[in-house]
C-alpha cells in the first residue's frame, strides 16, 4: 500500500484519545492568552491511526529486516532484543529523581564508563552527548576550555581530514575555530606533510578519524599525535566506529587526549530512522576537569552525582540517553573481552569477504590499493563510464531486491561511491546474496541501463523528481505549505 | 561457542571464509597497525553474561535497585514530564521497522520520510507555522540553534534571554553561543513574568519560555514582539507544544522562530533520555537557510498523484558542506519526531484542548491545595503544569515526603521547590501530597 | 520478499540463543534414556531468526493492518493496544500462587464475572474455556451433568441449527449426545415446526444462535426455548457472537438456561492468528452446582477459589486465559453501559450501510429478504452463474488490494457465499472502500472470468494446486514429510 | 464525546449513514426483537474510564495487588512452567500481524500458514515423527484427544492412564472421555514411574507421561510400547518437548502418539493463560484421518520452487462435517504454535541440549540440597525439572516460606510439596530455598 497523508484520513469529531476530566474548576484564561481557533491535525479514532503508522512502518526498512551492509560507516549491526526491553525498564525513572533511588540506572553508568575507559584506555568517560556529532562537539567544548584555563585561547585553529566525519569540521566551525582540512594523500591516507605544514602556535586540536571512511588503517597516526602535541595541540580520535578496533588498538595508546564513541555504531544501539543515539567522550586525565557535568560518582558503596571541576557545562539535558546507555551496556556484558575482539574480527573478515566479491564483480573497485579494516569505500567509477549509470541508482535499483545502499558518502572525493560495511552481524550466506544483487544490477546496467535509471519499480512510490526540493516557490516543508502552494485554489 | 550476535564466529564459517579471500589468519588484515600500537593483552572487562537468562538478570538486578515514578507518587517535571503516553506510541516507536532503521534512501524509507513529514506538519498547525525541523536532539540544542539561527539572520551577536529559565539550559546557551555571542540575561518580574527590558539595534533576539521554568504562562508577549521587530531584531519563544492546545501559539502574538522539547508528546520519561528539539519558522527564504538541520518535503514522482519525499534546501547542511553549513547535523531523535506525531494524531485537535484544560485545572487545584501550608510563588499568573512553592528547608521536605513514597518535586534552591502536576496525577494525588507537605511542615 | 522455509536457513554451528551453564554436576542418563542423535532444527543466529519471522510477519494481514470486515462471523474489531500492556502484566504471574498474592487478578476475574453475568442476565459465569468451542463443550458438560445429578441421563438428543457454529453438533457429539439439526424455513430462520416435531423426552438441550450466521435475527426465539422447556430440555445460547446485541436483549431474558460468550469475538481479544481465544459459559442459578472449577469466590474483602459442588471438572488447566480476561475486562472498562450500546449500534448501523452498498453491486445478493443485525451472508451466485467466477476466487482477488474475505462459511446452504461483517471499528471510509474493491472485482470477473480465476497477483506467492494436501501419498504435514516423500532422491 | 474505538458514533456520521440506508434511527434495525426480550433499562455496569490514563491507573491499582514470580522466588511448576522466554519470543508473538489476524486464506495470511508448518515440523524434528497438528488448546485437552484418537483407531473403549499424572488433568480426563470411555488407573511404583500393569485385548492405549508428575523421567517406555502392540494397543506418551534436547523422544521406544503442552517453549507462565497442545504420530493414513485438529503441509503453485499452504486431509475436521468430523475444531492457540517454533529455531539443537544438560543438573542439585532437612521422594530416579518433598505439615511451610519471599512449591496433598527448578534458578536460588526450608523446618 501506499498510505495517503495523514491529513486525508482526518473526519471532524473523530479521536483516538480520550483525556482525564480536570476534576477541578476550569480555569479561564485572559484574554489572548488562549488559542483563538483549534489546530487542524487529523481527528481520527484509534485504530485509524495505528493502522496508518504500521502500514508506513511497513513501507521501512531496518536492520531487522534486511541485509544492511550497504549503509557503510553506519555499523548497521544486530541490536538484540532483549536490549530492548532494558531499555523499556527505565522508561518511568524521572532524571532528577534523587541519587538514593536511582542507584541501579546510576551504577549502569559507572559501569560503562569504566569499561569504555578500559575500552579505549581513556582516564574518564561523559555519557551525556546526544549522538557521535554531539560528542565531537563536547569535545571541541572541552579543548577549547582546556586551552583557556592555560591561558592559551590564541590557538584558534583547528585541523581535521577529508574523510573524517563532516561533523569535526562543523563542530569546530560552530565553536568559533577556523578549520583547516588535510587531503588524501597517494595512499588514500591523511597527508602527514601536509600536517606538518598546517600545524604551529595557533593549532587547538587535530580530529582525525582511523581508519577513515576509506576503511583504511592510518598505521603513522601515532606521528600524527605526536606533530600536533609538539605544538601544544590535543589530538583528537574520532572513533565513531571502533568496530573493527576492539580489543586490538586503542586511543590513549597511539597518545590521543580525547576521543568519542558513538554509542549506535559500534556498542549496537538502534538508530531508530536517526536517532536518538548516544555518544560517548572520553578523556586523559588531562581534560578530566572540563567533562560535560554531570558525572557519576562511587564512593565505594553508593553512586552520586558531581559536576566536574571545570566542566564546560550541559551538552544535553540531564545525564545521557540513558535507554541507549542501558542497551549499549547489556550489549558489552553480553559479550565481554573475549566477545568484543570476536565481534572486531569477525567485522573484518566479513568486510575482506565481502570486498573479494564486490571486486569480482566488473566495473566495481575500491580505490588505492589498500588493506581494509572494517569497510571500504567502493567505486562504480568504470561501469558509470561505460553505461551512463549513477552509484546512486544502482543504490535505489537494489532496493528493488529487498537491499539497497546509502550514498551521502561526504566528501565526494571518490568518484561514483558506494561504501560497505557488513559488521560482524550478517552471515556469509547474506553477504553473497549482497554481492549477487550488486552484480545483477550491474548486469543489468549493461544490458539497459535507462532500465536502471528508472528505478525504483517494486517500491511503494516511484522515482522521484527532486525540482521542488531546491526551489523556494515550491518547496513545501509542511502539508500546510503544500496546501497552500499547490493545492489551494490559486496555487 | 558460537555467539548468538556473530553468525560467521563459527570456525567452519570462519575458516572457509578466510580460504576464500586467500588468508591464513585474521591477524593478516590487522597488518597496518603498528606492533607498539596492538594491545598485547584481553581488555579489563568483567565477565561476560553470553546466556541471556544470565543477563536478564543481572540487569534485573540493577534495575530493582531504582524505584520509579510509577512507585512512588512523582511531582517532578523541570524539563521532563510525565505525561501519559498513549500505548499506540510505543507501539509504533518499537516497530523493528522503525527502530532498526537508519535514514536510507526516499524509496525504501518511503515510511520513515512521510512519517517525519507529518509529525513536521502536525506540528505545523500546532504552531501555526509552515516550516518546522526534523528533530534535534532536544530542547536545549532547539534553544541555542534558534539563538544562533537569529544572529546570522540579523548579523549581530548578542541575544537578551529570559531570566526565568532553567539553569542547566542557561549553562547549555553559554557553552553553545560562546564564544562569538554575548548573552545577556533578563530579569524576572515579580508576576513571575519576564521582566522590563530595554532593547536596542545591536540585539539579535529577544528570547522567551512560555510557560517558564517556574510553569508561568508569558502573557506579554506581542508586546516583545513588537519591541524586538521595532528594533530589528526577533522574537524566539521557547513553548512546549502540549500547552498549545489551549494556549496561544508563539506566532500569534508575533515570534520568529519558535522551538522547544517534545518529549511530552508521548515519549517516557527515560530517565532523562526521551528528549527532541523542535525549531520553527514562517516559510521565508532567508530563515529557512539558516536552519542546520534536515527539512522534508513533498516531491512528486513519476507517476501523478503519488507523494515523494526528500531534504529541502539540503545545501544549507554540513553534510553537504562541511564546515561552511550552519551549524551540524548528524543523528538526533527522528524515531521521537515520529512518536510525537502518533502522539498528536491521536489526540486531534479537541484532545489537544481537553489536554490543556486538565493540566491548567488540576496545576490551579494543586496550587490551592498546597497554598494552606506553604506559601506558592506567582499565585496571581496563569500556571501550566509547574508552580514553584517556599519552605523553610526544600531538602528536608524532599526527604520526608520521599519517606512518604512521594517525589514533592525538584529543588530550584535551598527554600524553593519546584511542583509540577500532569492530567497523570488525579484530584486523589494532589490531596495527597497536599496532606503529606501540611504534614511535614507542621511537625 | 518470500521466505524461505526455516531449515533452508540453517548452517550448523550457528545458534540464537545460549543458555545458562549448569553450575552443578552434570547428570549421567542411564543408556536408552538420553536422545541418540540431536533433532535436525535449524541453527541460525539471532538476528536471523528474527528476521525470518519479521518477514513472515510482514506475509500476514491483521486487523491492524487492513479493513478487516471480511472475516464474517468472526468480529474482527480493534483490540486496543493499551490492553497487551494489561496482558503483559501478567505474564510471570504462575497460576498457582498462593491466593493472597493474586488477589488482583482474582478481582479482574471476578469483576468480568458479575459484568458478564449483567450482560447475559446469567447468575454465574465460568471464564475457564479456552475458546468459543471450549464453551460450547463445556456448556454440553454442564447439560449432561444436570440431566444425569436428576436421573435422567436417558436424554440422549441435542438439537441445534443449521446455521448455527458446527462446534454446536460436534461438541454434542464428541460428548455422546445424538445431534438432530434443524434445516432454515423459508426466510431463512430456524424452523419452529422441526423443533416441535424434533423435541421429546430424549430431548437433553437445544443449543441454537440468535442471529445466526446468516445475520436475521429470530423474532420466535422465545417459543424455541419454551418449547424445550415444556419437554424437560434445557436452551443453550451460542452467543459467540453477542456484538449487535449489547445491552439490547439478553439471553436469560428468552429464558435461556446457558450461554457462552467469545471474548475474541464480542469483547475485542486479538484472535492471534487462531488463538489463544477465551469463552464464558453463563448459566442459570439451577446449572450453578456444575460449572467447571475453579471459580473465584468474594467474601467481601478478599478474593478465593472455590470448586462449585457438583462440577464437571476441569475444562482446561487452571483458572483461564487470563490475558484474554484481563483484556476483555479493560475492553468492558473502556466502554462501560453506555459504551457498549454504542457498539452494538454502531456495529448495526455499520452492517445495514455496507448492505447497502454491496446490494448495489450487480450480481451480489443476500438471501432471504430479512432485517440484518450485525452480519450478513452474501451470495454471490448470480455472478457466479454469470461468469464462472466463484466466491472464493472473487475473495481471493480482493486481497490483491489488501482486504480479503473468508470462504470458510460453513454450512454451505447459501450458493456462492460470503459473509460480511463490519462490527463497530471500521470507519464509513473503510466501508466505501472496502464495498468498491468488491464492486471493482466483480466487474473484472464480468470482463474477464479466467484473470480473476487466476488471482492473486500481487501476493507472497501465487495460485496454489491443493491437490497434494488430500492424497496421503503426496501430503507432507511437515519438512521432514516433504523432505522425505519430495526431495528425497528416491522421492 | 465519540469514542477512540467506534469511529462511526460520531453524530454527523452516523446522521449520514442512517439517511443513506434510509432509516430514521438505529432502531429499525432492531425491529425483529420483540419488546418483551428487549432490556428497557441501561446494562448495570461500572461507569468506564474512557481516557486511557484513567483505565491504565485503575488497572495498575488491581495489578499491584499481585506479587508475581518475578518478584518472589518461585518454585511453582505442575503443569506451568518458568522457563526462560527469549526477548525474540515476545517481540514475534507481539507483532500486529500476527496477534491481531484472524485465520484467513493461504494468500494473505501466508505468514502465518508458514510459520505455523515450520512450528509442526520443528516439533517433528524434536520428536522424530511425521505429523503434528496445529496447536490445541492445552496438554489436557491434547491428551484427551491423544486417547479419543486412539479408541477410534483401534475401536475400542478403555484405555489404561498413568496413575503418575496430575488430579486436574485426570479430571480432564474423566470428563472428557466419558460417557463411551473407560479410564482405568495405573499404579505408581515405589520409584515413582508407572507400576506393573497387566493388558488385555479390551484396551486401546496405554497413557504414559514423561517426566511424570513428579518430574520422574520413565524409563521403561520400550517395554510399555511392546506390551501395547502385543496387544493391538497403541502407547500414547504425553512429554514436555522441552526436555527432548537431552532424552529420548517417544517415538524411539515405539510411542505411536505423542502429545503434551508446549508452554515451556518459549511462553510465558500468564497466570495459566500460556498453553497450547501438541499430538503428534507417524504419517500413518488412518491414524492422521483421527486428528481433528487442522494440519498444515506444502502444496505447489502456479509458479515453480513456491511454497504455498493449505489443510491436509480437510475433511476429517468438524468446520468441514460437523458432528461427522473427528471431535471439534476452533480458535485454540496458534500464536503459541508460532512462538514456540521461534523458540525452537533460537535454540537449535544445541540449545535444547545445553538446556537440558542445565535443568537436569540443577533440579538433581536441588534434590541434594533439600535432602538434608527434607524427605525427597523418588531419590533414585532420573528427575526433570521437578520433584517431591514430603514435609511434616505442607501448607504451613509454604505459608513460612512465603513470609520469606519464596513460593516454595505446589503442595500435592497435606504432607507432600512438588518443587520446579529450571534454567532461571540459579545455584544461589536454590541454595536460598533450601537455607529457608532448613530453618522452617528446624523452627
Amino acid at each position: 500500500w501506499d498510505e495517503p497523508i495523514i491529513f486525508e484520513l482526518s473526519s471532524p469529531g473523530r479521536r483516538g484519545m480520550a483525556v482525564p476530566e480536570p476534576g477541578a474548576e476550569k480555569v479561564e484564561l485572559p484574554a489572548g492568552v488562549g488559542r483563538a481557533t483549534p489546530p487542524a491535525l487529523p481527528e481520527m479514532s484509534q485504530l485509524h491511526v495505528l493502522r496508518h503508522y504500521l502500514r508506513l512502518s511497513q513501507e521501512n526498512l531496518g536492520v531487522d529486516l534486511n541485509i544492511d551492509v550497504g549503509q557503510g560507516t553506519c555499523t548497521m549491526k544486530y541490536s538484540p532484543k532483549v536490549n530492548d526491553q532494558f531499555a523499556n525498564a527505565i522508561a518511568e525513572l524521572h532524571p532528577l529523581q534523587h541519587e538514593e533511588t536511582v542507584q541501579g540506572v546510576l551504577e549502569i553508568y559507572w559501569r560503562m564508563e569504566r569499561m569504555l575507559a578500559e575500552i579505549s584506555g581513556m582516564s574518564r568517560v561523559s555519557l551525556q552527548p546526544g549522538s557521535g556529532s554531539a560528542a565531537i562537539y563536547a569535545n571541541i567544548a572541552m579543548i577549547r576550555a582546556y586551552h583557556a584555563a592555560r591561558g592559551e585561547g590564541h590557538r584558534d585553529q583547528v585541523i581535521t581530514t577529508m574523510f573524517s566525519h563532516p561533523s569535526n569540521a562543523a563542530c569546530a566551525k560552530t565553536a568559533g575555530y577556523e578549520v583547516i582540512t588535510l587531503m588524501p594523500d597517494a595512499n588514500g591516507l591523511p597527508d602527514l606533510e601536509a600536517l606538518r605544514a598546517a600545524v604551529g602556535p595557533r593549532t587547538a586540536a587535530l580530529m582525525i578519524t582511523n581508519p577513515e571512511d576509506t576503511g583504511i588503517y592510518n598505521s603513522r597516526i601515532k606521528e600524527f599525535v605526536d606533530l600536533v602535541h609538539e605544538v601544544g595541540g590535543l589530538a583528537c580520535y574520532d572513533q565513531a566506529n571502533a568496530n573493527g578496533i576492539l580489543g586490538i588498538t586503542r586511543a590513549r595508546d597511539a597518545g590521543f587526549d580525547l576521543c568519542h564513541f558513538n554509542l549506535h555504531k559500534t556498542f549496537s544501539t538502534p538508530h531508530a530512522c536517526g536517532g536518538p543515539a548516544a555518544g560517548a567522550c572520553g578523556v586523559s586525565p588531562d581534560l578530566e576537569p572540563f567533562l560535560p557535568g554531570p558525572v557519576v560518582s562511587f564512593d565505594g558503596s553508593s553512586y552520586g552525582l558531581e559536576t566536574p571541576a571545570q566542566t564546560v557545562g550541559k551538552i544535553r539535558p540531564f545525564l545521557g540517553v540513558t535507554p541507549n546507555i542501558v542497551r549499549a551496556y547489556a550489549w558489552i556484558m553480553a559479550l565481554g573481552a573475549e566477545g568484543l575482539r570476536e565481534v572486531a574480527e569477525t567485522a573484518v573478515l566479513n568486510n575482506n569477504y565481502l570486498m573479494h566479491k564486490v571486486l569480482q564483480i566488473p566495473g566495481a573497485s575500491a580505490p588505492w590499493d589498500q588493506r581494509r579494516i572494517e569497510q571500504v569505500r567502493y567505486s562504480w567509477q568504470e561501469l558509470s563510464e561505460e553505461t551512463g549509470v549513477h552509484s546512486e541508482e544502482i543504490g535505489v535499483r537494489a532496493a528493488d531486491f529487498g537491499v539497497h545502499y546509502w550514498t551521502s558518502h561526504h566528501p565526494y572525493l571518490v568518484p561514483e561511491p558506494f561504501t560497505l560495511e557488513p559488521t560482524e552481524s550478517y552471515s556469509r550466506e547474506d553477504l553473497d546474496e549482497y554481492a549477487a544483487i550488486l552484480e545483477h544490477v550491474a548486469s543489468e546496467a549493461r544490458r539497459d541501463p535507462e532500465f536502471v535509471k528508472g528505478a525504483p519499480y517494486n517500491q511503494t512510490i516511484h522515482k522521484i523528481d527532486p525540482t521542488p526540493l531546491d526551489d523556494p516557490k515550491q518547496w513545501a516543508p509542511t502539508w500546510r505549505a503544500y496546501v497552500r502552494k499547490h493545492l489551494s485554489a490559486g496555487g | 561457542m558460537t555467539h548468538p550476535y556473530i553468525p560467521n564466529a563459527e570456525p567452519g564459517v570462519r575458516a572457509e571464509m578466510l580460504a576464500a579471500v586467500g588468508a591464513s589468519s585474521v591477524d593478516e588484515f590487522y597488518a597496518d597497525i603498528p606492533a607498539e600500537l596492538r594491545l598485547d593483552r584481553p581488555l579489563d572487562l568483567p565477565a561476560p553474561f553470553t546466556a541471556e537468562r544470565d543477563l536478564v538478570r543481572h540487569m534485573k538486578g540493577l534495575f530493582d535497585r531504582n524505584t520509579d515514578t510509577e512507585e512512588a507518587l512523582s511531582f517532578l517535571g523541570h524539563g521532563c514530564y510525565p505525561h501519559h503516553v498513549p500505548a499506540v506510541c510505543d507501539e509504533v516507536n518499537s516497530r523493528s521497522e522503525f527502530l532498526t532503521a537508519y535514514a536510507g534512501e526516499p524509496y525504501e524509507d518511503h515510511g520513515r520520510f512521510q512519517a517525519l513529514f507529518e509529525y513536521v506538519s502536525m506540528m505545523g498547525e500546532l504552531l501555526e507555522m509552515d516550516v518546522v525541523n526534523v528533530p534535534t536532539y532536544d530542547g536545549f540544542q532547539a534553544s541555542g540553534t534558534a539563538l544562533r539561527m537569529a544572529c546570522r539572520y540579523t548579523k549581530r551577536s548578542k541575544v537578551l534571554v529570559t531570566g526565568a529559565v532553567s539553569a542547566d539550559k542557561l549553562s547549555k546557551l553559554h557553552d553553545f553561543l560562546a564564544p562569538d555571542i554575548t548573552v545577556e540575561l533578563a530579569p524576572v518580574a515579580a508576576d513571575g513574568q519576564m521582566g522590563e527590558i530595554t532593547l536596542d539595534d545591536s540585539y539579535a533576539a529577544i528570547y522567551l519560555e512560555t510557560p517558564n521554568v517556574y510553569g508561568v504562562v508569558e502573557t506579554r508577549g506581542r508586546e516583545l514582539a513588537d519591541l524586538a521587530h521595532a528594533h530589528g531584531a526577533l522574537l524566539v519563544v521557547s513553548a512546549d507544544p502540549i500547552s498549545l492546545g489551549v494556549l496561544a501559539p508563539p506566532a500569534s502574538y508575533g515570534a520568529d522562530i519558535v522551538c522547544g522539547d517534545i518529549q511530552s508528546l508521548g515519549i517516557h520519561q527515560n530517565y532523562g533520555g526521551g528528549h527532541a528539539g523542535y525549531i520553527a519558522t514562517q516559510d521565508h527564504e532567508p530563515l529557512v537557510a539558516e536552519f542546520p538541520s534536515r527539512l522534508f518535503g513533498i516531491a512528486p514522482t513519476k507517476v501523478p498523484g503519488e507523494y515523494g519525499f526528500g531534504d529541502v534546501f539540503y545545501d544549507r547542511t554540513s553534510f553537504a558542506v562541511r564546515e561552511e553549513g550552519k551549524e551540524w547535523v548528524g543523528t538526533a531523535a527522528a524515531l521521537w519526531g515520529i512518536t510525537a506525531g502518533v502522539y498528536l494524531a491521536l489526540m486531534g485537535p479537541q484532545g489537544m484542548k481537553d489536554l490543556g484544560e486538565t493540566v491548567l485545572a488540576r496545576t490551579r487545584y494543586a496550587m490551592n491545595a498546597l497554598a494552606g501550608s506553604v506559601t506558592v510563588r506567582h499565585e496571581g499568573a496563569v500556571h501550566f503544569r509547574e508552580f514553584a512553592i517556599e519552605v523553610p528547608d526544600a531538602a528536608a521536605l524532599l526527604a520526608r515526603l520521599r519517606e512518604r513514597g512521594i517525589y514533592g518535586g525538584v529543588q530550584l534552591d535551598e527554600r524553593t521547590v519546584l511542583v509540577c502536576v500532569t492530567e497523570r496525577h488525579t484530584i486523589d494525588d494532589i490531596d495527597r501530597l497536599a496532606a503529606a507537605v501540611q504534614e511535614v511542615v507542621q511537625a
